[in-house]
């Protein structure tokens, strides 16, 4: 309000949100999951991808929300959609078709090579934990042309064996993904509260290769459980624009105000 | 077996398993209590669908009361409902893809059977979300499997026996079978009945004709009974002849939403997880408000109350 | 091979085939005669759908005028429009389920190119409706096969090479696969579009969806652009995103309807019987009204100013 | 209009298409065909089976035709169908998954156990007459409880050896239909512009069960290729009531209206 604006801080899970939202281009057709992706993906739209293609796996094609969604089933998603259609339809025609290039996912474990568990934590059997299992996300992981991970960055969650293999990245690294014939790319990216982890384009082992403004390599390596790569040069994330955090907190502050008249 | 016996049972067609006559009766309105003491048995398989939006509460509170038991319950998303049926021992199965409060967090009374035993140990077959929409459509097609390109590489087949390879007679590729879904009964939710008994969804309509057509018995609750459609866009109508039994319940979809009547009362989901992280705390608020009430419109009036006395 | 390759493709996924970029353009709107230029090629196969209500005329006319040659038609209801593609040698190969002039007899051109081979021979791939249909629901799922319960029994299986049996790995039942369907490129007549190139249908929508969603390139003919579209009962909309081009052509499915716009006119399908009976009598309408117009509208004007003179 | 009313004579189409409305029984789920499988359900519909419940392999279900479809397309069809669907989920949902009561089929040739050509007269690879195909016949064949088949009475049509067989009836009689695991029970009656036939129960073959007025055994004898068995006592079918010809009338005068408007 006044004349000149102060550089507002943010938090981390901001930063992870407008970082998530700088790698969807213009125009790609997204699948988007409830949460951080979702903001991401709404935050891209409201700023510099106002015609990427949001598909929820609720079957709202072309979704439109004003306000985050607070379940897959959210009437915002189909309010303004393109179409709306079937489950059946939105995971047959269009992700195991090629149609999704961008897929979020998320994670409760990751490994080197961006396998994903989200199933259990324990023996089978036996559980220690029961997550909620699979989802939608081993066929985003299988056929969306490229995924996005988002995940907070510790040492439970970057670990060194999976607990159990609900989503295939790179499998064993090397070409051993492309053995299971599946159409889609694997994950490009991983961002966390920390950095960004972009695969090797041999091994497919995920290397940080930036850290968010105040992140340390250090810190990094602390939150992963093997011995994690780090690139030769490390890039430093550019903070959050104002733009980007103020888009992004109206959009959070005009979901609140939605969710206040409704409860 | 409930309902995972398709495709070995002798009749090939869903339709006339549950058929005595050569010619269906078309749904009937009658009262929810009637309808799940008519259709719903010990020991069946029973889909309660809706995903996220129109989740038929109202029904899930009804077999609670009724204290069915041995149920192999089948849902996509397992949720409070699911969740307060698994707490009061209505579940010896769990067929689903995804199982969490969404927006909240766990499922405790899941988690706590499949991690405890509590209250009683809880079989589990879980597939993903395209894993079971593509079983809904195989047993609504009358097809015994479903093909998708999914699975490979993962854990899930080592522990789901209803998934397999299966070669394609033209390519020699390999891709994955499901096992088709032919529940004994299946739930939903919907906005309208017509007095024909016919039903209109509209809105996300989500995997709810699917499991409907798959099922040998359907079961439908809906906001009121018009004259009428009106056209919505994406709306759907299962004709009166897929239908047994359409029951009146408003808000029957709390506290999910109900497109075109009331969105989610986030707050209740906020609220389920501390009723339902402790046993006694769960096993008490059941009581007060599920069992110690006759229907779900005295269930909604029995919160309100609670919350109001606050 | 035009689209029965599909499966041995290396690309297992249908639009990446067609797309360079990561990224899919919009529909974007160009004249019919652009459209066919850019997306139609001499040796395609190619599906002109529309299950006898909003049947792609202008579009049929248009790959005759541009004299595309050896195509592979794919069509459920192959009717006047394929009679005249055949009559003009423009295919090569026709994939079909029930090939007749619907409601009048025989179609005339159709049946001197298997009967005689005019003006070339023909070769045939024959399906039953449901395996079409089940043909199209695999290429646009992206699957190599779909599974179906017929054939069995008949002599189709020993006629088309496209059907062979398959057994279920759960059950041991043995069914029938058939090729998925996946078209170089789909041709379909809608209602309406809008701005942003989003397409709407209404009315009987048969199979359209799914032969556009299986194939590499799609091209939409409308009746008209609108600023919005209105809720239609059983609409269905394909986002932009699965459109390559629109054009818009007013009664671009004349002689059969379009819901809303107009009803079929049923003299023309009975004026067809005898214009298309006689090799030379079709030639010669074919130069009147077809090869010798520039557009949908002048063989409109032609016909009428024809039928105006008698 | 005046007080008396003569009995009309009655040609011997209207005549099928009265006998097979009357086997329609009210409240079934009727698979219709285009053509005097339309009009007879119609004339179901219209006079003693009004919850008849048609459906159109176009993916009209409940259709409520207020005149004749052109063609399975037609817009009448959709005007005030319960609802409409796609053609997959007409032909999965409902006709494969046996919710299909009674469906109709024409023939260009039947034999004697309701086997059915619509294929092609003479060799395949080289014919003398090429037909439409199968269109939805094997599967209304395979899956619809039963199966009311209408042709007229020919040499040509009732033949002994199929040229082809596009859809299945009893197969080879007995019990070798059932030996292709359908769900449906096949062609219950052969509705003639002479008469009815029925199988026998235990091999299957169509016997002459009834002849219409006017029509007798020696006439259906030499229309019938094979040697065709006759029951033991041979129905009479009752003439079309006066209200079942009116009614008749009625639609098909509607629909010539709508016709001549629609030019």
């Amino acid at each position: 309000m006044t004349g000149t604006v102060e550089k507002d801080p943010y938090t981390t899970d901001e930063m992870m949100t407008v970082a998530a939202s700088r790698e969807l281009r213009d125009g790609a057709v997204c699948f988007v999951g409830i949460g951080l992706p979702s903001e991401a993906a709404n935050l891209a739209r409201a700023t510099h991808a106002p015609d990427c293609f949001l598909v929820y796996e609720s079957g709202t094609l072309g979704a439109k929300p004003n306000v985050l969604p607070l379940s897959i089933g959210d009437g915002v998603l189909a309010e303004h959609a393109d179409s709306v259609v079937s489950v059946p339809e939105v995971f047959n025609y269009w992700l195991q078709a090629g149609r999704v290039d961008v897929g979020f996912l998320g994670a409760a474990q990751i490994d080197r090579f961006g396998n994903i568990n989200t199933t259990v934590v324990g023996p089978y059997g036996d559980p220690k934990v029961r997550l909620p299992g699979a989802g939608g996300a081993p066929e985003i992981a299988a056929s969306a042309k490229e995924v996005i991970v988002m995940l907070r960055h510790t040492s439970r969650a970057f670990v060194e064996d999976l607990a159990f293999v609900t989503s295939v990245g790179y499998r064993h690294g090397g070409g051993s993904r492309q053995e299971l014939g599946y159409s889609g790319g694997g994950p490009a990216v991983i961002i966390t509260d920390l950095g960004v982890l972009r695969p090797d384009p041999e091994t497919k082992e995920f290397v940080l290769t930036a850290l968010h403004p105040g992140a340390t390599v250090e810190e990094a390596r602390e939150a992963t459980s093997w011995d994690l790569k780090v690139a030769g040069e490390v890039d430093s994330t550019e903070p959050p624009s104002d733009k980007e955090l103020r888009v992004l907190r109206e959009l959070r502050a005009r979901t609140e105000r939605a969710r206040g008249t409704r409860a | 077996m409930g309902g995972m016996d398709i495709g070995q049972d002798e009749s090939q067609s869903i339709v006339s398993r549950s058929q005595d006559s050569g010619v269906r009766k078309a749904g009937k309105i009658m009262s929810l209590r009637e309808a799940v003491a008519e259709f719903v048995r010990d020991g069946d398989s029973v889909a309660l669908e809706g995903f996220t939006h129109l989740i038929p509460s109202a029904a899930g509170h009804e077999i609670i009361r009724q204290e069915k038991k041995d149920l192999t319950l089948i849902r996509m998303t397992p949720d409070l409902i699911y969740d307060a049926m698994i707490g009061m021992g209505c579940a010896r199965k769990l067929i689903f893809s995804w199982g969490g409060n969404p927006g909240v967090g766990s499922l405790h009374r899941f988690r706590d059977a499949i991690e405890n035993g509590w209250p009683e140990p809880l079989e589990i077959e879980e597939h993903s979300h395209a894993g079971m929409a593509n079983r809904y459509v195989a047993g609504a097609s009358n097809l015994p499997f479903a093909v998708l390109r999914g699975y490979v590489g993962t854990d899930l087949p080592e522990v789901t026996s209803t998934i397999k390879p299966i070669t394609c007679p033209f390519t020699g590729e390999e891709l994955m079978a499901v096992l088709a879904l032919n529940p004994d009964v299946t739930i939903i939710h919907a906005q309208q009945a017509d007095r024909r008994g016919n039903v209109a969804l509209w809105g996300i309509t989500g995997i709810q004709k699917e499991a409907a057509f798959s099922a040998k018995k359907v079961i439908v609750t809906v906001e009121e009974v018009v004259e009428k459609f009106e056209a919505r866009p994406f709306g759907i109508v299962l004709p009166s002849v897929a239908v047994n039994a359409i029951s009146i319940e408003p808000r029957g979809a709390f506290p999910s939403y109900a497109d075109g009547y009331y969105d989610r009362d986030n707050s209740f989901y906020e609220a389920w997880d501390p009723i339902s992280r402790d046993r006694d705390e769960f096993r008490g608020w059941m009581e007060r408000h599920i069992l110690g009430v006759d229907s779900f419109a005295d269930h909604l009036r029995s919160i309100d109350t609670e919350e109001a006395a606050r």
